[in-house]
């Protein structure tokens, strides 16, 4: 049975949509970045105290005392902590991903509940939703809708809008039938026996969706942060990737107050008890419609005004937005990077975090559209391979010299597995070699092949490696790697030599940077190829050293800093002031 | 034109209902079509008329179909088979829009199990049908406090239904399809909770509103005395198909079948019957004839009484079988010892206003109509022979005392 | 020891009841206390008990406290004040595990709304009871079939609730209760969805059940009949309060109050009265006298009918003044003209089954104890006086014709 | 106001933990691992057409012949797109995590129900476990159950558990009275009242917070896949990383599947139509029981199979569990440490990272309780004063020679601040006076204070240290110190004499040891009296070697160290065998 290639129709249908929609695209993130950029600034513009005073009284109005308590001390506490910001950026997104989610998942959740045959349409598709994992369609969603905020509110909403349609639809059904003859009896139109009937007797139902809704959608916020939505989720994949537990809980912290009073909020203003229900429905109706028009308001304002402000006199600040697209923020690259904008005095300049792959995915968009980019950039890498770039000269050597990749072993490796520390110790190649793989895997090679490719291509090279080393019996070996893209290429070459020329078993453990190094320093793992130094990889190196063994270098010669595709008139990181 | 008009209908409960309904058409029976197909038939074949301003009364054996017929009125349960005419327009075939019109404007319903809306207040849910119909607040509200009154809940509009006993809850239903005021009202059981004094208010209220509004009412029942006291006619169930329908007297003194006599066998029948059902032929004399001639036509007929009627047969008095004989003596004339008090009733008055005149008048009480005209005479014996059930009292027969 | 018994029980809705408690204790009414503190009152202080074996009937208004009473004698209410002792056992001050026993074993519940489980088909809704005290599943399904089959649902075992009709549902609701065989059962107003002829049915089955397994049951109805039917005591509630308790006789004939008597004035008397409440004082003669005394006494007496008794005043026959005066000619006796089949019922009759016999009889029929003693004849006039519900049925007087 | 030190202490607790509660997480790991292992062995034991087979024939048992297409088209899919071993894997996990997730969350949420201040209680926990970003816990979830699979289960279940929990407590609440009421008449017990009427009409609800239980806990695979949970999750999070959408999609595309199999399997086991619903609930708990009992059994004996494996006699080993009680990884001292347990061929002794807080605490604990213990230890530190102790001894050196500590300087701080720089080189004093600040800090008292008071009774030694330095004027200057105790003693004590005998502003910046160095070497802080050689500091010692400026040692006589309470009869690490 040959393999279906569902890969390439999915790829081709994404490229499909990239050009033949992308005005939708286009209009769909201006109103969303509109919406969000109009309660950030709002929630910006007002000072701390003024914004917890007006929530506490708003709380108290709808609750009783202890939820304006819970408003004050959560409030107070975030901005003692010092997330005051971030946290305004991330209600701005979290607002913007509920707000959507509950108008267009009522409406929806109403009609699955009236027609059995949509119930059975949407179902499915909400599972598909809620189920495919957020990284596969924030990679397309950055195609789509470019780095930031937009791309996060859109997979938000996604993996946020099923509970509720879910519940509202089971809210529904559950409704008496005896209820509904009463109401059908005296004529009412669908519209009435809907909402005098059967959404506030759904209701209990409906606010418990919602609640989920929100819930999913503010546990989203850190992956949001990966494709660039600042905020407090940004914080937190930025102190976890420093291995800073109590800062990341911290920010978490603040997530978690903002969930709970987002929540608590919500289902007062609707009015949990069904003995002051009465109009609760309806106002909320009221009041939400009237904040979706503000905001909307806001919004185009907003767009027009940036759009108004924005291309003037064609400097290269003005053409990327003054933005450089980074990567993870834990890694090294993007220490050495805010160190060139201080050093070069970028002071208007910011430096996205995100991802790596978010990184390649922005390049790839502006490099088909021959639009302008400044991404932080490595060797070796495939997209030198695949696009025509350049790294931006750095006078002051803010980026350092080049930096190796070392390999690093858990401690007793040697006494252990003797064969395994031997090869390990011996593995050293070139950056060439590497792209070479690398530019295998890009283009839709199954890493494993390859690397195998490599290897059987290079066998005078392995020969090298392996010579003198007494082979294994199927002795299990435990690799760590972070899924970028030279540690795959490496690891996986890695792996196939000690399974095709050492009789080694070897399991990969893809895992992130923190995480790969406290593996091998906790003897989770055995080894990784994956240390680059001396930058990116400093802070752990530290971190455990004493305990891990260090078996040098196994490439020389990589590279950091910016980089920008060739069709670009720049040249010196000192041409971006 | 009749209001309502109910030709062939049939509703079948099941998946197939089609199918069941072909067995039916072959006169397969309820019971054989539950047990060889499962479904069951809920109405069958049923049709009758109703005039504007008539009560109807549906009664039958748990189960026979009622609540399915009357929601088929208004199509909450869509039919079968069979067409409603409401107005001369078949609801079955309306449309959704068409549908809604006449359920708003024409057609409420007081629902068996009440059906209240428990997030509503009670006078939010007495206003539901006026807010469906987009009255405005204040007319609404106006109607709806004016329609609790009437079901003597006054004073209770804020709680909230599970706050009220069962038959306040029934009343609250009641308010809830009066306050719309529709040309037909349907009730289902309407009264079923409500303890014998407010029932019997609410049973003057509907007689009132029958009789001043014109209001047409299809009244579920199973109480016989509330079918006689307030139904036009009545129609009696059995197995989803009407077996007998009439007035309430017609279906107590002439039942269509054993099932409809045992039906309303115990029925208080000194409600029902009326002086014409009970009264026997007055022998009766004429003013121009002499006592002694009265005398012997006592004699002759073996009682003891004569009434005294004039060419018309409008009733002058009673000769007893004494003063007559002391007539003769005396030399006097009928006119002259005539008892002038003679007890009178109108033929149309049940028995049990006839009872304590009846138990103490030392003569028979006579039976006069509108005209004056003496139509009967009531013997205590005729009296308790019609209360006893039995048939014979049409018969008319002196009493042979 | 009675089985039931009922101390000052209050039940006080609201927030504060013990607030209200206090005004209601200094005698403020129910409708003041709602009016200033918004507490409605349930029950207000309520005692009675009742024996084993006996149907307990509780009427009242609409509102007036049936429920709230019957839900605490099984503490589904807690009440706001007093003492309920079953069996001696003051269920109040019991602990979960004890008031779980008494629900268990001792009482079972039939509720006004009927309460069944939409989840379970109406034979699991049937066995709920027998599955909570564990009966093993063979017993439990034989004892909850008879119990469907003696509230006539045999056949209807695996359908859901919602398919069937209101009085349906309602007799599931029974038979779940009378599937328990408790002790007691409290039944709130169990037969108000059925038809006149399913109602009886279950009526005499309650009947029957008090007399075979002395149950005891607490009955809440509207119906008077029913109530009079198969209520050996009725208590009359009023704004929560008990207004009169007495057997149904005592209730119709000296009502306590207006309102007890505009409660009852709609009853069919027939059902209620019995033929010792309008039997009169017979004219009576014994066998060794001649007919020329019997004709004596009756021109005395001015009575056309004279009772044969002997000396312990057992009835022989009656004899008429015709037989009389041919027995003078003929120098009969009158043990030889006595008419031997006189009709004859016993005191306990009620009306309604004397209406036919009555009617036609030639010699009023005679009244005879359970020892074959004469105690008094039914005149049709008494008769029809009683039923006018005039209060002279009692006196006994010569029918004056 | 002060920012709430919550990071500080949240870094605390965590240590706490994974010191104090090593061995309830191990217990929980094996279990949890067991089950997991033992259901994936299962999976990957039987052959994919006789899973699909089962599968198929399972779904159309249960459902209609619609379910049964769905599996086999979709497994099939799987399997065609190679995706059928990391499918295995994923689904183990997934079903333990949804398996423990629906076995505590439906009682919790019945006890909801039930009572109105659990549920006061556990809603707010909710929310955090949801909305608390899994990044922030991942990291202690692996320092407490190590790489892998089972803090992915764990992450999945804090994340997952939450809707049963929910839904279950409104499904139970929205249960009419009347029914209710009609149970109790008939004198159910609460449990009665709960099975046989409230959990059937709550299920509705119920199956639908399963369902997004599920539904959550496959969303969860993807992190999982980043510490090591091997699966569809990381096949997605490489593909992802390599920008390779398609294969991305075709992997999201097997979690997708895979969810609503699962979905509709567990649903149907219910049985979600009331008519066939009957013994649904009472079958469903049965099988699910005997799932649970089965898998639980399986993992026991997967885990006692391991552990047998393991401990031998009453040694010194068992006594104090294989243990020795470690400080902060990255300190030289536990590099010694490792050393000392490989020199001294300890295998099967375990070196715990933790801090110098952590340590101390472990010791006071046992020290209290005159248990068994063995810590890493150096002098000078005022343990040595409190408690009774003693080195173990090394008779193979492994700890090396004594140490001293050096203070180290920034370049250019002789010329920048002469004054502070003449007296940090002056600086000098013994253990004991070192430890004379420690006891004091130990014991409660403000560094500050502590040192103050020692600045006064030795005014003597102070005064030799300043003489004839002329006085700075309120300049500042930043000492970096590392947050072990007899740095901080030392620290506090330089910055009193420069404050209040030299008259400059001190800034301490408390760091980890690999940031202190750097920051001295980077120029971002001025000095630092923290540097132990040649050992604990070595390597960052030589890694900076030139941008810095050693002072010369200011104590000798430190030493490192096995440390026990005297109270334990061994003496040499050698005993330790
Ligand atoms: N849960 C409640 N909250 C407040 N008031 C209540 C509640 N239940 C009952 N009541 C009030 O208590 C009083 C007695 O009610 P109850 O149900 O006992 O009446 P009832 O005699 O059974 O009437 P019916 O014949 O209509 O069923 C009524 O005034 C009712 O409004
Ligand atoms: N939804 C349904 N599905 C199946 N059968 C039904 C359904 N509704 C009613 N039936 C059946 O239809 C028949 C008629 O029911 P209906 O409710 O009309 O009786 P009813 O005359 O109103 O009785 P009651 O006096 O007891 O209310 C019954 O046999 C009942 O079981
Ligand atoms: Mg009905
Ligand atoms: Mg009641």
């Amino acid at each position: 049975m040959t393999k279906l290639p569902l890969d390439r129709w999915v790829e081709r249908g994404v490229d499909w949509l990239s050009v033949h929609l992308r005005l939708l695209f286009d209009l769909l993130a201006s109103i969303i970045s509109g919406v969000v950029n109009a309660i950030s600034s709002l929630l910006h513009l007002l000072p701390e105290w003024l914004i917890i005073v007006l929530l506490i009284a708003l709380a108290y109005r709808l609750g009783r005392w202890k939820l304006a308590l819970f408003t004050a001390i959560g409030l107070v506490l975030i901005w003692d902590l010092g997330y005051w910001d971030p946290t305004m950026d991330t209600s701005a997104l979290v607002l913007t991903s509920s707000l959507i989610s509950v108008v267009l998942g009522l409406p929806l959740g109403i009609a699955c509940a009236g027609n059995r045959v949509v119930q059975n349409a949407i179902t499915p598709l909400l599972d598909f939703m809620q189920t495919m994992p957020a990284f596969v369609y924030l990679i397309p969603a950055v195609t789509f809708f470019g780095l930031g905020v937009v791309p996060g509110v859109i997979a938000s909403v996604i993996f946020s809008i099923s509970p509720t349609i879910r519940l509202t639809n089971l809210g529904i059904r559950q409704v008496p039938d005896d209820l509904i003859e009463a109401s059908e009896a005296f004529g009412s139109t669908p519209g009435q026996k809907l909402f005098q009937v059967q959404l506030p007797l759904a209701l209990p139902n409906i606010m418990a969706g919602i609640n989920q809704t929100i819930m999913l959608s503010l546990s989203m916020v850190v992956i949001a942060s990966m494709i660039g939505a600042q905020g407090v989720g940004a914080e937190v994949y930025r102190s976890v990737t420093q291995l800073n537990t109590g800062k990341g809980f911290e920010a978490g912290l603040a997530v978690v107050i903002l969930a709970i009073l987002l929540d608590r909020l919500s289902q007062r203003l609707v009015g949990s008890d069904r003995r002051k229900r009465k109009g609760g429905l309806r106002q909320a109706a009221w009041i939400g419609g009237a904040v979706i028009v503000a905001i909307a308001a806001a919004g185009v304002y907003h767009n027009v005004r940036e759009g108004a402000a924005g291309n003037e006199a064609g400097s290269i600040g003005e053409t990327v937005g003054n933005r450089i697209i980074g990567i993870d923020p834990g890694a090294g690259l993007m220490k050495a990077s805010a160190k060139a904008l201080q050093d070069y005095e970028l002071r208007n300049w910011s430096l996205l975090e995100g991802s790596g792959t978010a990184m390649t995915a922005a390049l790839d968009k502006a490099y088909k559209a021959q639009q302008p980019i400044i991404v932080t950039g490595w060797t070796p890498h495939w997209m030198f391979v695949k696009y025509d770039l350049k790294y931006l000269d750095d006078p002051k050597g803010s980026f350092g010299a080049s930096e190796e990749i070392h390999t690093i072993a858990r401690l007793k490796l040697d006494k252990d597995q003797p064969s395994a520390y031997r090869f390990l110790d011996r593995f050293h190649w070139t950056p060439s070699d590497m792209e070479k793989v690398m530019i295998g895997i890009s283009e839709g090679k199954n890493p494993d092949d390859a690397a195998a490719g490599w290897v059987k291509d290079n066998a005078a090279t392995v020969d090298e490696w392996v010579k003198g080393i007494p082979p294994a019996s199927g002795q299990k070996l435990k690799l760590a790697l972070v899924a970028w893209d030279s540690e795959i290429a490496s690891t996986h070459v890695v792996k196939n030599v000690l399974e095709s020329r050492l009789g080694f078993k070897v399991d990969l453990l893809q895992v992130e940077i923190g995480p790969m190094w406290a593996g091998i320093a906790g003897g989770d793992a055995d080894a990784m190829v994956a240390a680059w130094l001396p930058t990116t990889s400093i802070d752990f190196y530290n971190k455990y050293k004493g305990s891990f063994e260090d078996l040098g270098s196994n490439l020389e010669g990589t590279r950091l800093g910016f980089v920008v595709p060739s069709y670009m008139d720049v040249n010196s990181i000192e041409d971006l002031r | 034109m009749p209001i309502v008009e109910v030709k062939e209908l049939t509703k079948i409960f099941g998946p197939e209902p089609v199918k069941a309904l072909n067995l039916l058409a072959e006169g397969i029976s309820k019971k054989t079509i539950f047990e060889t197909t499962k479904h069951t038939v809920g109405v069958n074949r049923v049709s009758f008329t109703i005039e504007e301003g008539e009560i109807f009364v549906i009664m039958g054996l748990s189960g026979s179909g009622k609540s399915t017929l009357v929601r088929m009125l208004n199509r909450l349960i869509e039919p079968t088979g069979g067409k409603v005419l409401i107005g001369g327009k078949d609801i079955v075939s309306m449309n959704a829009q068409q549908l809604r019109e006449v359920r708003r404007e024409r057609m409420a319903m007081v629902f068996q199990k009440f059906a209240l809306f428990p997030h509503r207040t009670i006078i939010e849910n007495v206003e539901y049908g006026l807010r469906i119909k987009g009255v405005d607040p204040h007319a609404r509200r106006d109607k709806a406090l004016q329609s609790l009154e009437l079901v003597g809940l006054k004073g209770l509009e804020s709680r909230y239904p599970d706050q009220l006993s069962g038959g306040m809850q029934q009343r609250v239903g009641l308010a809830r399809a009066l306050a719309n005021a529709p040309d037909i009202l349907l009730m289902d059981e309407a009264f079923s909770a409500l303890d014998p004094l407010i029932r019997k208010d609410m049973q003057d209220e509907l007689l009132d509103l029958q009789q001043t509004m014109k209001k047409t009412i299809v009244f579920i029942t199973h109480d016989l005395d509330e079918a006689l006291r307030i139904g036009d006619r009545v129609a009696l169930m059995r197995d989803g198909a009407i077996v007998q329908i009439g007035t309430p007297e017609e279906i107590m003194i002439n039942p269509a079948n054993k099932f409809v006599q045992r039906f309303v066998e115990d029925v208080d029948l000194s409600k029902v019957l009326t002086a014409s059902h009970v009264m026997r032929r007055p022998e009766t004399i004429s003013p121009d004839r002499g006592p002694r001639v009265a005398l012997q036509l006592m004699h002759d007929s073996g009682v003891s009484n004569l009434y005294l009627v004039d060419r018309s047969r409008k009733l002058l008095g009673a000769i007893s079988a004494e003063d007559a004989s002391d007539a003769i003596k005396r030399g006097r004339s009928l006119m002259d010892i005539a008892i002038r008090d003679v007890p009178v009733f109108r033929p149309e008055q049940h028995l049990n206003e006839l009872f304590e005149v009846v138990s103490s008048t030392r003569i028979p009480a006579a039976v006069v109509g509108e005209n004056g005209k003496l139509q009967g005479i009531i013997l205590r014996g005729a009296v308790l022979a019609a209360l006893s059930g039995g048939n014979e009292h049409n018969e008319s027969g002196g009493e042979g005392k």
